[in-house]
């Protein structure tokens, strides 16, 4: 299993565990990573407006460098993830957006939205499968953990096709499989106050302190997260929980991490 | 006049939401967790650009608080589509001289240690043109 | 060479706002045949129709065109009016230029224009109509309803009741349908069972009444009049005969596992089992997929149990084969499922409910015995909520587009019932509009606000969660501009109605037609409204739309009312526009017969004389009864000698050249 | 000088059934589609004479659209699967004589269907339109000699 892998700049900075425990994780489950050789930033953040097209360059770019190599783009940071899946519906459905971004990147052939994006997660649960890391576990995580997926992975829907928007599960199997007790929170597909953080702290802590409170309520002693905004925001912005990415969860159930 | 239409035709065209859609059942501001943060909601957005009352939405800062997080788009069941009109919306004003809500030069007052570049990435792309 | 005339009807300004009618009547004097030209304001009207039969008379006019709307809505008037002034009826033609012309275009020069060349393809084809005269066919005095909920059994006894026998097909172990599930129906309050039950009784002993119950309909073949059906008789693994309802065996049975259905599975009920105390028939059913015998070939206590000697394990469905006059579809709806609006949590919350099942819960024969207990942990809720409108009136894939209708007055009746019985409980519902037209309804639901202190919050809920053991309910309240969160001990959820799933397959049996949801059409929205497009099949009930039980009823005498006046016709004039072979051109070659989809076309052998030449040839004969006019065999014909008479090859292509010229 | 505007002639085959209830549909709705669509009614899709779009193409027709039932829900059970096998081998034929494969459709649009039936007509009006007149099948003397010169 070769795919190519874009882990975007916050991995390489503040969030280096995701990447790294990521990167051990893949080598233990046999899946090979090969990272895209020059990414540029993935745009930090998905822009609905139509004719906004110069923000979704860089998105494409890496698309199609994917697109000539394995055909498959994985991400794992929820942001780089939600703006790569959606850039590359619009390439494939908006033919107003297609036309201008072939018109300005000028490739030497048109990219029309043929890369697979997928997420780490959707790696794990469809071809490599649960069942098949739950044998390889030597290091069962025996906690009571609150996945936390937020906003970035689930909407919209219809173009991520990730999990059921408003009931997922497949944090809570992948908790189930490295040992751990997964504890629903009501709140765990509302959004932590993502980027506002910058502009408004206040408002970040309320919608964080509220996700972290529903969590405490409902008997959790960890948070995990696939996204580098939402941790920062839930540990910083509250801080009652411990909150750990979920491929750090993984290397150590799978006894990779150190 | 001219302007609010020509400004309203914009803001559909940038959003591609179809507001003559909206039966007005106030879905999208239930499901809205920025609701105590806004003078206007999902609801109102709609209503207003469908009835041509946008001066108001482009002086007010609700269209800034809006997190993206499209619980709306989701939930809606006539497929209005409100978060991408606050984003038209906010682009709208953004692109005004002086629309700007957050400077370069005032990122480095308001970040820590921990803040990862996303969302300094996120917050420029958002409040800033 | 044809005298004809032509009428131009203005529709008021329907027609004569786009369409310029004094040019089109002068452009009609100049066809060849057409000997008078008039135009008029309402020719549809008395004085319209009058104006026809004088300008037959005074011309001597052998054909006419009337200009106007479609021929689906007053060619028949127009036919009847020709007929009345000594004409054939099928020397008139429509040419409409109402839905095809002045409605659909706004330029008057371009609309005129068209208008006036719809006009010439009509005037062309009645150049070569010909007089035709209609055969008869007999008429079974039989009818057969499908479906045996409340619209069902009223349509069939109101069909009894006028001297005629009529057969009854439900698919389920019993007939009653949605409303033997309801507890109290609005305005009145009056109880379900109280009102229906009697009307089951009804239809089980009147003699002109045979229910096939726990049967479907198999195949339907044949046209109005003279319709062919067969019922396909599900084995109930029990005789009919001999099954007295006692329900030992239903108590006897050691397999507890499957869901009630009568109470929507929040109880249990056997593998052999009778669905509910008033069931008609009552006889006891055995569900093969949950019978230990079946599964393991061991058990039978059933059988062991019963004195009567009913169970027969061995039992096979049986074919049964009928012949009917007229259908009435009855099949009625289903509430939809809620599961696929996942913020509403009902596949995760058992505390969320349907209406329906609230129903049930409400009901004293129900798995809570009437009182108002919640399913997780059969407590007294005290805050409950309503949600209207899931599912309805949307646009998403799981949504309906339409109004559901009934769910306003429903949430109405149960708000204000749970008050009165439990004056300690807090209700909300959430609704987007309270829609309460019919009589008595708005004050209904007034009473519900005024007299019962039912908390109505205009707005919509976003989103039902369950946080630390409590099910909070995050809505809207658009009135106040407020988000609001209520902790909520039940939630039950007002879900869309759409038509039952057999109905598809049931349409296309009966070749009527569905709208894109499913809803049979009727064969005018407003002035047939029972009848579908196709003879002989009659609308009663949901089916045919979202309708309560006071408007279901009155649908179901309608239909009644239509089939009845079909059924007292001996003969019924037929289509005379059947396919037609002419006898010098036929080599009897058989292609007709092959593509014939009623087995119209068979062959004799006959003397003909082709130019002098007199000799015995095979030779393809249609009966004029059973053909139905179709003209699939005009198309097969190598030979061009069969053709379909009033759509003939040369008028067809006299159309065509008329509008190509 | 001004180049009037093509408007290509359009015979529509309507069953009586489906399609043309469909139109009248449309014309309830005021669902605009082009004049150029003159349509005409036939008991079902199978009454179709493959002949009588020969007619049509030869007396100048640009295009020719015949209408039934979806499949499954013909008012004669099986006419429509006629048509549609008996206009699969006219529209070889007609291949073969040169007539573009656009010229000639033939679409299901039910009783319902108003809205389908307009958009049916705009866009074929709209692909025969980009074909230009019908000139191989085109009788002459049907088109007046301004057009034929050009």
């Amino acid at each position: 299993m070769k795919y190519d892998y874009y882990p975007g700049c916050t991995l390489k900075t503040k969030a280096k565990e995701l990447d790294r425990c990521l990167r051990a994780s893949a080598e233990a489950l046999g899946i090979q990573l090969e990272e895209l050789p020059e990414w540029q930033c993935c745009g930090g953040v998905y822009t609905t407006a139509r004719d906004e097209i110069a923000t979704k360059l860089s998105a494409v770019r890496a698309l199609s460098a994917a697109r000539d190599s394995t055909g498959t783009l994985v991400t794992v940071c929820a942001g780089c993830h939600n703006v790569l899946k959606r850039v590359n519906d619009d390439v494939k459905n908006d033919d107003y957006f297609n036309q201008r971004v072939n018109n300005y990147l000028l490739p030497e052939k048109p990219y029309l939205g043929e890369t697979r994006v997928v997420h780490f997660l959707e790696l794990l649960r469809d071809e490599v499968g649960f069942d098949e890391i739950k044998k390889r576990v030597v290091n069962p995580i025996g906690k009571k953990i609150a996945p936390y997926y937020g906003c970035l992975l689930l909407r919209p829907s219809s173009v991520m096709a990730f999990d059921d928007p408003e009931n997922p599960t497949v944090l809570e199997k992948f908790v189930e499989c490295i040992g751990g007790t997964p504890v629903v929170s009501p709140m765990r597909n509302e959004c932590c106050g993502a980027y506002t953080t910058v502009s408004d702290p206040s408002a970040a802590a309320e919608y964080s302190g509220k996700i972290v409170d529903s969590c405490v309520k409902n008997g959790a002693n960890l948070i995990i997260t696939a996204c580098p905004l939402c941790q920062y925001n839930l540990v910083k912005r509250d801080g009652r929980l411990p909150v750990v990415y979920f491929t750090e969860l993984l290397a150590e159930a799978l006894g990779v991490k150190e | 006049m001219n302007d609010i239409k020509k400004t309203t035709e914009q803001l559909a065209f940038m959003s591609g939401a179809v507001t003559s859609r909206c039966m007005g059942c106030g879905k999208c501001t239930a499901s809205c967790p920025a609701f105590d943060r806004m003078e206007y909601h999902p609801h109102q957005f709609v209503y207003m650009v469908e009835t041509g009352r946008i001066d108001k939405l482009l002086a007010s800062k609700s269209a800034f608080s809006c997190l993206t997080c499209f619980a709306c788009v989701e939930r809606c069941p006539r497929m209005v589509e409100p978060a991408r009109l606050i984003e038209a919306v906010r682009l709208a004003v953004e692109r005004q001289q002086g629309g700007n809500r957050l400077l370069p030069d005032d990122v480095p007052c308001v970040i820590d240690d921990d803040m990862p570049q996303q969302a300094v990435v996120a917050a420029l792309r958002k409040f800033t043109k | 060479m044809q005298k004809i005339g032509v009428f131009v009807c203005w529709c008021g300004s329907n027609i004569a706002a786009t369409v310029d009618v004094r040019k089109l009547v002068e452009a009609a004097k100049h066809e060849p045949g057409v000997v008078y030209a008039a135009d008029y304001q309402y020719m549809c009207s008395a004085s319209g129709q009058q104006l026809i039969k004088d300008a037959v008379a005074n011309y001597g006019l052998t054909g006419v065109v009337v200009c106007s709307c479609s021929p689906r809505m007053h060619e028949a008037t127009f036919r009847k009016a020709a007929q009345s002034a000594g004409l054939n009826p099928y020397m008139l033609e429509i040419a409409n230029i109402r839905e095809h012309c002045s409605w659909i275009h706004k330029d008057v020069e371009s609309a005129t224009e068209k208008a006036v060349i719809l006009m010439r393809a009509a005037v062309a084809k009645v150049n070569l109509n010909v007089s035709l005269t209609a055969g008869k066919s007999a008429v079974v005095k039989r009818a057969l309803v499908i479906g045996g909920g409340i619209a069902g059994i009223q349509s069939a006894l109101d069909i009894a009741e006028a001297g005629y026998n009529v057969d009854i097909v439900e698919k389920k172990p019993t007939i009653g349908g949605k409303m033997a599930q309801l507890d109290k129906t609005f305005p009145t309050l009056d109880c379900a069972a109280c009102i229906l039950t009697p009307k089951m009784v009804e239809a089980a002993s009147d003699e002109r009444i045979r229910i096939y119950s726990y049967s479907e309909v198999e195949s339907v073949s044949g046209f109005v009049g003279n319709f062919t059906v067969k019922i396909r008789k599900k084995s109930r693994f029990v005789e009919e005969d001999l099954c007295t309802g006692c329900g030992l065996c239903a108590e006897k049975c050691p397999s507890r596992k499957t869901g009630n259905e009568f109470n929507l599975g929040m109880d249990k009920r056997g593998a052999v089992y009778i669905p509910f105390a008033q069931a008609v028939p009552k006889l006891a059913v055995i569900d093969p997929a949950a019978c230990l015998h079946f599964k393991t070939g061991k058990c039978g206590l059933c059988a062991k149990n019963c004195q009567a000697k009913a169970i027969n394990f061995d039992k096979k469905d049986e074919i049964v084969e009928e012949k009917y006059g007229a259908i009435v579809v009855a099949t009625g709806f289903n509430p939809i499922d809620p599961s696929p609006f996942g913020e509403l949590g009902y596949s995760r919350y058992p505390d969320v409910i349907t209406s329906l099942e609230l129903e049930r819960i409400m009901n004293a024969a129900g798995p809570t015995g009437g009182v108002l207990l919640r399913p997780s942990d059969k407590a007294h809720p005290k805050k409950i909520v309503f949600v209207q409108c899931v599912g309805s009136r949307g646009l998403r894939g799981c949504d309906k587009p339409y109004c559901s209708k009934i769910c306003c007055m429903y949430t109405a009746k149960h708000a204000m019932l749970i008050r009165e019985k439990y004056p300690d409980t807090e209700v909300s519902v959430f609704y987007i509009d309270v829609r309460t037209p019919g009589k008595n309804f708005d004050e209904f639901y007034r009473r519900a606000v005024e007299q019962y202190g039912v908390h109505y919050i205009k707005g919509q809920v976003g989103k039902v969660a369950e946080n630390a053991g409590k099910l909070v309910v995050h809505g809207s309240d658009l009135i106040m501009n407020e988000q609001v969160e209520i902790e909520a001990d039940l939630v039950v959820l007002a879900v869309a109605i759409e038509p039952d799933e057999s109905a598809r397959k049931l349409a296309t049996m009966l070749t009527a037609s569905m709208d894109t949801n499913d809803f049979f059409t009727e064969a005018h929205p407003k002035l047939r409204p029972v009848e579908s497009p196709t003879a002989g099949v009659f609308l009663s009930g949901v089916c045919q739309g979202p309708k309560d039980i006071p408007e279901t009823v009155s649908q179901a005498s309608a239909a009644a009312a239509k089939v009845v006046g079909l059924l007292s016709k001996d003969q019924l004039t037929c289509n005379p526009c059947v396919a037609h072979s002419d006898e010098l051109l036929c080599n009897g070659c058989s292609a007709c017969e092959k593509v014939c989809p009623y087995g119209a076309i068979t062959y004799q052998d006959k003397e003909v004389n082709d130019h002098g030449k007199r000799e015995v040839r095979r030779l393809a004969f249609v009966n004029e009864a059973v053909c139905q006019g179709c003209g699939a065999c005009t198309v097969a014909c190598p030979s061009g000698a069969m053709d379909l008479k009033g759509f003939t090859n040369r008028q067809i292509m006299a159309e065509v050249d008329a509008i190509c010229r | 000088m001004q180049v009037e505007k093509f408007t290509p002639k359009i015979v529509a085959f309507c069953c009586n059934w489906c399609s043309y209830a469909g139109a009248d549909l449309a014309g309830t709705g005021r669902m605009q589609y082009p004049e150029n669509v003159k349509i005409i009614r036939v008991p079902c899709s199978c009454r179709v004479n493959p002949s009588f779009i020969l007619r049509a193409f030869q007396r100048g027709a640009d295009g020719v659209i015949i209408c039934g039932c979806h499949p499954g829900d013909c008012h004669y059970t099986s006419g429509n699967y006629f048509a549609r096998r008996r206009m699969t081998l006219l529209f070889g034929m007609l291949d073969f004589l040169g007539i573009e494969r656009a010229r000639t459709r033939v679409e299901w649009v039910s009783a319902a269907e108003g809205a389908r039936f307009a958009s049916v007509m705009n866009d074929f009006v709209q692909k025969v339109a980009a074909l230009g007149p019908n000139r191989r099948l085109g009788d002459l003397r049907c088109r007046d000699s301004k057009e034929v010169e050009k």
